[in-house]
């Protein structure tokens, strides 16, 4: 067990410091959370839409969108000069390898989604400060089932002659519980009320993020397989 | 010889079927609207529509697969 | 026996890469396997490794047949391609601590700090691989295929693209491997680099061997006009 | 069985079951009575809800046979997958053409976010996504696993969204005109249904085996080709 913690810590470092040196999904999903919050403005008539109201929406479909745009390249770091042959053939479990890609996946979507909030609550002037925390564990719940599907897809579309024009056909059908459950909640904290009321929502969340990260991790090896 | 016979059969039916099923959904219709003169007769061409479509999907789907058959059976038999 | 196939077969489709191969390989023996592109030479290279299912087929290792989908047998092997495994934008020491730490190697520094040294890159340990030169690469990439000490080593295609610097460095190491304990597959179209290391020759065309020998007894020359004619009369 | 007793079982089935459809259309036209508050309209729910039935019980018998392939890598597990994908498509299709047909009627409009239909619309994008991975990889085993993992995905997803929809719905209440069915549905109107779903299901059963026939005599023809070019 040691040694699979070794291995999945050694790749999660790996990829972070890969990550930071090259800052190519950073600066990409960063300025994505960003420009999206100004066309949504643009486009949002404020005359007859309250951005309060619309707020956890937007910040969900930044989430979904920016999200796709950096998870579908998560393989695109292991293929220069064949990297991810060398990974395949060590003694890495193929489970180690993904759950080691949701971990990273999740900390540049999780912060691509706290970033969009705080974007979104300055540019559309809507305080986000009522249920702060409890809107921080909704988009956590949400950014990590979001993460172990795309994830898994991103390595599904990477394999085929389409790549990621693919993914969204495949991840987003499969998203609609956590848009519904995850931007239902987030609206309502949003709007100031109780984190019970939201609490069956957040076991909704939870159940899906596990059920994804469960079937990522015993799928993955099948998806890799040469 | 037998494959041959069987061949003829699907695809061929299927359509036959379609064909009868289209011809029997609006004399139904007929027959009933006059019974039930006084409400609309949105209903009907609905009801005839979704019938159809139903017919025609589940044919243009045993066609293909016999298609295919057709021409897979053909290039083995070579 | 060290490496064994059994009846090796991989298809893609309609395509059949490898079509039947079998070999035995001893401890300290190393054979080198001839043939022009496309003879299926990295996909039999590929399925020995266990990077590759075989459609049909076993390959064992120490007379145990390995399943690709499980790694505890992982460590017994070191593969080194002509496509270095290397990530450009880590260092050179980096990139060896991250494979020590993949094969759960036990005191990794010293690992590292060993392996460059073999390869004469002690001082590029701080480098990132992007910065290197192409030799310098493929001799890093060379230390890591050996880091974790593997009985069982493959080549594919390791000179192509090499500066003399770099191949001098890549017959040194692969001669200190010639210890009688390790068994070494190359794959190469390079006829003259790939008989100097081999203890047994094989010429493998559209997916099967088609001649098989010793190196020790081969007339160079006659093989290397025994090897065009065999390839022409194919194409 | 052999690939020719298959086909020869699907071809009957399916000729039991296009008989059986005459005889659904009948019962739906002549027998059953007039529901009281959606009139005529609502004679489109005894092909509608077989469809969905029909599509939900593919993708579970895609995603199982999905499943065992990955598992044993026998090919006959992976022609029936596709074989029930291919036909929940085709039934998926049915259903999402007629429920706006009978919406419009019932509702007003064209298009709701009915749990029921929204459910087959996601249900239809992830049998897209089965073929469109399948038949985009290079080397055909490599799209077989990818679309076992799509098949088996969805299936493990669908209660989620079931859950969803029908939460979705709860909080946001849909012009409904009139309910549709409900736990006292008249005697001749539940027949009729049962019997949608006996026809739907046998016609799904004989058209599958034909599919799954074809693509075993597919791999035949695969595996003599390879033969006379080697």
């Amino acid at each position: 067990m040691s040694t699979y913690l070794r291995q999945l810590a050694a790749i999660v470092r790996k990829d972070l410091v890969l990550e930071f040196r090259s800052k190519d999904r950073l600066v990409a999903m960063g300025a994505f959370a960003v420009l999206a919050a100004v066309l949504f403005n643009f486009s949002l008539d404020n005359a007859s839409v309250r951005p309060r109201d619309v707020l956890a929406g937007l910040v969900w479909m930044t989430l979904v969108f920016g999200g796709l745009l950096g998870v579908g390249r998560t393989f695109h770091l292991e293929a220069e000069d064949d990297a991810f042959r060398g990974l395949m053939t060590s003694p890495a479990p193929k489970d180690a390898v993904y759950l080691a890609k949701v971990v990273v996946n999740f900390v540049l979507v999780y912060g691509l989604s706290v970033l969009a909030l705080g974007v979104f609550s300055l540019f559309l002037a809507v305080d986000v400060g009522a249920n702060l925390p409890g809107t921080l564990l909704v988009l956590a719940l949400g950014a990590l089932g979001f993460v172990a599907l795309s994830t898994l897809f991103a390595a599904v579309s990477t394999g085929t002659t389409m790549g990621e024009t693919l993914l969204p056909v495949l991840v987003f059908p499969l998203l609609l519980p956590m848009v519904v459950f995850g931007a239902g909640a987030t609206g309502r904290l949003i709007a100031g009320r109780p984190f019970a009321e939201v609490a069956g929502n957040v076991r909704v969340l939870g159940a899906f993020a596990v059920a994804a990260v469960a079937a990522g991790a015993v799928l993955f090896r099948f998806v890799v397989e040469e | 010889m037998r494959s041959f016979q069987l061949r003829a059969l699907g695809p061929a039916r299927a359509l036959g079927a379609a064909v009868f099923a289209a011809v029997l959904t609006p004399s139904v219709l007929v027959a009933q609207a006059s019974g039930l003169g006084q409400q609309s007769l949105r209903p009907y061409w609905h009801v005839f529509a979704a019938y159809t479509l139903v017919i025609l999907l589940v044919a243009a789907w045993a066609f293909s697969i016999g298609r295919r058959l057709k021409d897979v059976e053909n290039r083995l038999s070579d | 026996m060290a490496l064994e196939a059994r009846d090796l077969v991989r298809e893609y489709g309609s395509v059949v890469a490898v079509d039947g191969i079998d070999l035995k390989l001893a401890p300290g023996e190393a054979l080198t396997v001839f043939g022009p592109n496309g003879a299926g030479k990295s996909t039999l290279l590929g399925m020995l490794g266990g990077a590759m299912h075989p459609t049909r087929g076993t390959v064992s290792i120490g007379g145990v047949a390995i399943d690709p989908s499980v790694t505890s047998w992982r460590h017994r092997v070191g593969i080194l391609s002509h496509r270095g495994f290397l990530y450009a934008r880590l260092t050179a020491a980096e990139n060896l601590r991250f494979y020590a730490d993949l094969f759960g190697l036990d005191d990794p520094e010293a690992r590292v700090a060993q392996g460059l040294g073999r390869v004469g890159l002690t001082d590029r340990a701080r480098t990132e691989a992007r910065h290197l030169s192409h030799g310098m690469k493929q001799r890093l990439s060379l230390a890591r295929a050996l880091l974790h000490d593997p009985e069982i080593v493959l080549l594919d295609e390791p000179y192509t693209g090499l500066d003399p610097s770099a191949a001098a460095v890549l017959r040194n190491v692969l001669g200190e491997l010639k210890d009688g304990a390790r068994t070494v597959v190359v794959v190469t179209h390079n006829l003259r680099e790939g008989l100097a290391m081999a203890t047994r020759v094989a010429i493998q065309l559209r997916g099967r061997f088609v001649w098989e020998g010793a190196a020790n007894d081969l007339d160079a020359v006659a093989f290397e006009r025994h090897y065009h004619e065999t390839i022409e009369v194919a194409a | 069985m052999s690939t020719a007793g298959v086909r020869r079982g699907g071809t009957a089935l399916t000729l039991i079951g296009l008989a059986g459809l005459i005889g659904l259309f009948w019962l739906s036209f002549f027998w059953v009575s007039t529901e009281v508050n959606q009139g005529v309209a609502q004679r489109i729910f005894y092909v509608h809800v077989p469809a969905a039935w029909t599509s939900f019980m593919a993708i579970g018998i895609s995603a199982l046979c999905s499943g065992v392939y990955l598992w044993l890598r026998d090919e006959r597990l992976d022609r029936a997958a596709l074989a029930a994908a291919e036909g929940g498509f085709v039934f998926a299709t049915i259903v999402l053409v007629t429920g706006p047909l009978w919406g419009k009627i019932a509702w007003g409009t064209y298009w709701t976010w009915e749990p029921r239909l929204t459910l087959t619309l996601l249900l239809w994008f992830i049998f897209l996504g089965y073929f469109m991975v399948r038949g985009s990889t290079e080397d055909p085993e490599k799209g077989k696993r990818f679309a076992a993992v799509v098949a088996l995905v969805g299936a493990i997803d669908i209660p989620f969204i079931h859950v969803s929809v029908l939460w979705f719905r709860s909080l946001h209440p849909q012009p409904v005109v009139a309910k549709a069915e409900g736990p006292t549905l008249p005697q001749d109107m539940l027949t009729t249904l049962l019997v949608g779903v006996l026809v739907f299901t046998v016609l799904f059963f004989g058209l599958f085996l034909m599919r799954y026939a074809l693509e075993g005599l597919r791999a035949e023809l695969q595996l003599r080709e390879r033969r006379t070019s080697s």
